[in-house]
């Protein structure tokens, strides 16, 4: 989306650059409880991002003043490694991954029982271990995974995933490059049994009716990605999943 | 402890005025508060806007000043918003660096003069690769009573359309205003027990369980959209908000831009 | 008071550039109750100086082991505007604005009848919006008409001004020029009613009888001030009182 | 409060069992837990490993870039190692600023690579006095469970051996495999109820006094030795553990570099 | 709690003695504790002094590095000044970033510096607009019994007075002493229970509610002044406490500078 | 031990640059109860080396949360005073000094009598006046004796000293041209009385013998220290110590 960026063609022949048609994600690899130390945690893979998500609690919230009486608080952190991407990322949180952060929690807020712990934090974290445009939506994938994992009582999963425009087109689950020279990006969170939406970013610029177009294409393929996380988390404590015609 | 009880007692009231069809200071579900905008305010700056919507009051300021391009843009100006919460404006807001909602406003402002190319930043490069302007906007909360993106986005845009580029202070020669290309407008709406209202009020936010802006251009294009809150919301309440940002984007455009 | 810089013929004919004698104050505009949140609050101009004070409290301290059992502890916040200044201020407090706030607390400390609400906190909030030389001094006249307007029991109003030294000459209430170029700056800040002095700093260089009649002449200036001051707190809930020749 | 009170217990029954000659998980006193080492499995980095040792598992990545050296060595490129403790690889880890373990285990793993010179910082200048090879060593711990810089100097030395230099991508030449010269590694050992066991859990962390980690080379030299903790230890006991660290360290060097 | 009823009783024995004409430790009013100035105590630093004043014991180093100058001042030298308040020197000192009372100490002793034009800028211009010497004013506290300002700007203009330019170092040519041309001096007055007390000990700060510094030089004009403290002063005190400054500033200058 | 800096002939005819045997310490001074505020302080010379260490406490731990119920928390912090080396030293920690300021309260700990005073806070001040290699053992004896001074019981005291390898030789208490041009550093904290290491850190390249033997000389030094350390709290309140042929 970034002006002034040289022209790149990113659709040849109905086909984007990495083979993808329009509506297909890249592939995904899960698996659920790899840490030790954490209460609940995820490995999520989509295409080239690499992410992992670590929960713990409910625990004793600090400082004590933070606390809420009626239920417990959600924290979320969303942490890119530094050689997560190409210039290399100095540690710490910058602007970006405040927002995304907030926006993360605010997505999965909705699903968390929060009221069965009244004065407990409950804190999810997710470290961005390789990057490839789409890494919130891996992460907020992960991260649903993880507080089910750690035993948090949850109403359902969220499922998420970006759709975009490249070359005029709206497409679904936007690489890096897709991402650098496309015309816009809009991320999306879903509670897939009831269709309801609890993150929606948008960036770039769209027409109104591919934005409803887009939410749409966005919607299914939560679908999609629901399936893949309940069947990993049935699988818990055997093998990882592997999905996706790709290498992954 | 007390104050939470106070403050679910006003959510509950906002609620159950909203649930009988009406707000607590009588207006239409689709109605703003009264909206004021003064431009030019502050003469330091390269431009700047006062708007006020009901009592919210935010006060945006423009600087240009030359700076170096990134450096996979190097014919480009560079923007760069801020939003500072001091604590002035709000028992809520604190001293300190920017928490993340100010992070967020900011960013949110951004994103949507990025998205709709309101601004040619081409126009910006003094001498490519080594010296751009760079623009800062500031935007600075006075008094905060709820839906500040609003005020913060139409105080951006209204600055930045009368920017005077200081070549003279800067010993440069070139054009001293920016030509702008779109006037982006936002507009937040809420969902309040299955109702959507447009531009709420402090009390408003506090009640609503999901909060969407929606950033619209003159053509009715969109160039940037927010949902913030820890609620959900519907396919149809997104559509409904959304129609609700161009129409009330296009009012706001045509009275204030 | 910089060393090196061009000289500036600051004087010409007895008036100083802005055609103001050498103990004249700039035009002063006061309105009083600007901000809703606020407990108390009050917009202040003095020429080219725009600020804004607003007071919150007497509320709960935080953090607890800072209150004082004895007494209210009042805290100063003295703040620029990015866009205030030529060059644009970088936002958070720099030393400057930590002396300025430290200074300016202890000139509106005499004042206030701390020991009525001991434990709390009262919140004073100076901010910048347009700066032209004087601002502190203009933030504590804002800030003393807040104080009143939140309500917070005093013992009297202060007011501020500063005097200066130009092209030889001792003149009040010096504007951005004048103090750029000037020999000396020296902002005063006093309780009218008893003639006490409660901040006085002084930069550049004075012979002691320039500092004594220096000070003689912001003292009577107070008196001014101290006047529209009162004036606009009893307006109050009317109208905006304008004050002074200029355009302000 | 309660919380203590099980540390202790968990102290007291590491050390009850090592009085009698066990430990925790039935390994001889120089026994390793599993160790395995992936390598290059970030591709944005130049080099990176995954090491896990047991249930510890860091992540080490190495990125290049080009930077200005340092005044007084202006042919050298420049090593600058850092480790983040993010909070999602342990209770115990806060989010923040790296604290005095995140500090002191790169400056530790760091001195090891320095000591040994493995690498020729020389052949990392790209214009002298103007323009070096910036090596970012960056550990990340994913999951904690002791023993952390063992695993973390692993990671950085494996990262390096297969280091690309990315010419191309700064539009430089040169050479794009960096030689390497020496491969240290660390051996961490502690000392509790005057018993000398390598490579501790994280149980056994908490229950030890001291510990120390020796770093040695391939041919047997010491370069870098690091005791922590707040207890002492004899003469003969720092023997014992740099005679385990060098035939320790000679054992993984040729199995995992 | 304990501690404020005992720093309570000292404010009010203080100010008993006081009103009855006497100070705690025998002084006169007018009367400062034994001042010791020890000179270039400090080989790394381009010129140092030690300030004891009865027990207030401050080292001041300044330090010369090239460095860019200000845009507005291309020709000029340029003075940083900084306090440390190491928490070895007082229980009240807290480890972290400067507190305003340490910025305070720093920016009054700076202005005085300024104000007096002690330094002549220009003649540490090593190339107009491009290099000039940056001049680092560090005050070091070492133990706090009160009046730390005039200890510390008697320090800095005594480090001041010899300072060897370090044009060597950094391959320069140049002069290598700095000719001074006056030498403010810092003195320090109290108000309490309507006495005026010159250089109050820590006690004596605490017990008094104004506290007033008059910067003069050496002919007798002022050079900075700054009241602290949440009293009020009337103008015939502010009279006495300049004259008192002149006075006991004259006195410091012939003995120590 | 820094590479590519040029080579600089350490050891001419069997001495050190400054006559120094290989075996020697540089001039030792020091002085017991130097501050006033403080409740134990020392002032250490070593050669060049200027510092002085303070000691509060045992006094209220804070935060709360931060208290051990069955001992007292050391805290120790290192810090180094801009103007004590050649290239000024920007104010404020940095990772060196968190690291020696760590490694240093590991070598006191052990002597400390820490369950004497539960839930309180010991805090050592260590402030580098004067730097020339070799900082942290002098900061270490330093704090050690000022911890006596404050009146901590205390197991005994501790003794610091370097040892290293120059032009091929292990040589005692290297100083900083030693240091920058040597081949290894390697700092030990010693209880005399005991033979109890407790500190120790080796940087550069040493043979597995080199250690050894360097080890055995550092416990020499650090027992002649330790008569020093003794003999400067014996002659407490009287004056201070000089030792050493130099001209310190």
């Amino acid at each position: 989306m970034k002006e002034g960026k040289e022209e790149i063609e990113l659709i040849k022949e109905g086909k984007r650059l990495d083979g993808r048609g329009f509506d297909e994600l890249r592939p995904i690899k899960i698996e659920v409880g790899v840490l030790k130390r954490a209460d609940g945690s995820c490995y999520f893979e989509l295409g080239d991002n690499k992410v992992i998500a670590a929960v713990y609690g409910p625990r004793e919230m600090h400082p004590r003043h933070a606390q809420d009486a009626k239920m417990a608080v959600v924290k979320f952190r969303y942490n890119m490694a530094p050689f997560s991407v190409d210039d290399r990322k100095r540690p710490g949180p910058d602007r970006r991954s405040v927002e995304i952060s907030k926006v993360s929690r605010e997505a999965l807020d909705p699903v968390i029982m929060r009221e069965y712990y009244p004065k407990t934090a409950i804190d999810v974290y997710v470290e961005i271990l390789q990057s490839d445009a789409g890494t919130r939506t891996a992460g907020i994938n992960a991260a649903s995974i993880a507080l089910a994992d750690a035993g948090i009582p949850m109403k359902d999963l969220v499922s998420s995933v970006a759709v975009g425009k490249i070359d005029g087109e709206i497409v679904l689950d936007l690489n890096a490059i897709e991402d650098n020279h496309g015309e816009a990006d809009m991320p999306v969170a879903m509670v897939a049994r009831t269709n309801t939406i609890t993150l929606l970013q948008m960036d770039g610029r769209l027409e109104r009716e591919e934005f409803e177009r887009g939410l749409k294409l966005a919607m299914g393929a939560c679908h999609q990605i629901y399936e893949l996380q309940r069947a990993a988390l049935i699988d818990r404590y055997s093998e990882s999943v592997d999905v996706g015609e790709g290498e992954a | 402890m007390g104050l939470e009880i106070v403050d679910d007692i006003r959510k509950d009231y906002v609620r159950d005025l909203i649930e009988s069809g009406k707000r607590v200071d009588g207006r239409g579900f689709r109605e703003y508060r009264e909206i004021n905008v003064e431009k030019d305010v502050i003469k330091r700056a390269e431009g700047s806007a006062r708007v006020r919507i009901g009592n919210t009051d935010v006060l945006v300021g423009v600087k240009l000043e030359p700076g170096a391009p990134f450096p996979d843009a190097p014919g480009e100006g560079v923007i760069i918003t801020n939003a500072e919460f001091v604590p002035l404006a709000s028992p809520e807001f604190e001293s300190g660096p920017p928490d993340e909602n100010s992070v967020q406003l900011a960013r949110v402002v951004d994103r949507g003069i990025r998205g709709s190319e309101a601004i040619d930043l081409a126009k910006l490069c003094i001498e490519e690769g080594e010296k751009v302007w760079m623009v800062f906007i500031d935007i600075h909360i006075l008094d905060n009573d709820g839906n500040l993106v609003d005020a913060a986005a139409l105080g951006a845009i209204a600055s930045l359309l009368n920017i005077r580029i200081p070549n003279e202070r800067y010993g440069l020669t070139g054009e001293d205003t920016l030509p702008m290309r779109d006037t982006p407008v936002a507009v937040t709406t809420v969902e309040i027990e299955g109702n959507i209202l447009v531009d709420p009020d402090f009390n408003e936010e506090n009640a609503a369980a999901s909060r969407l802006t929606v950033i619209s251009n003159a053509d009715g294009t969109l160039s940037g959209m927010q949902k913030s809150g820890s609620g959900g919301l519907k396919e149809e309440e997104i559509a409904e908000m959304v129609e609700i940002g161009i129409e009330k984007g296009g009012e706001i455009r045509e009275k204030f831009l």
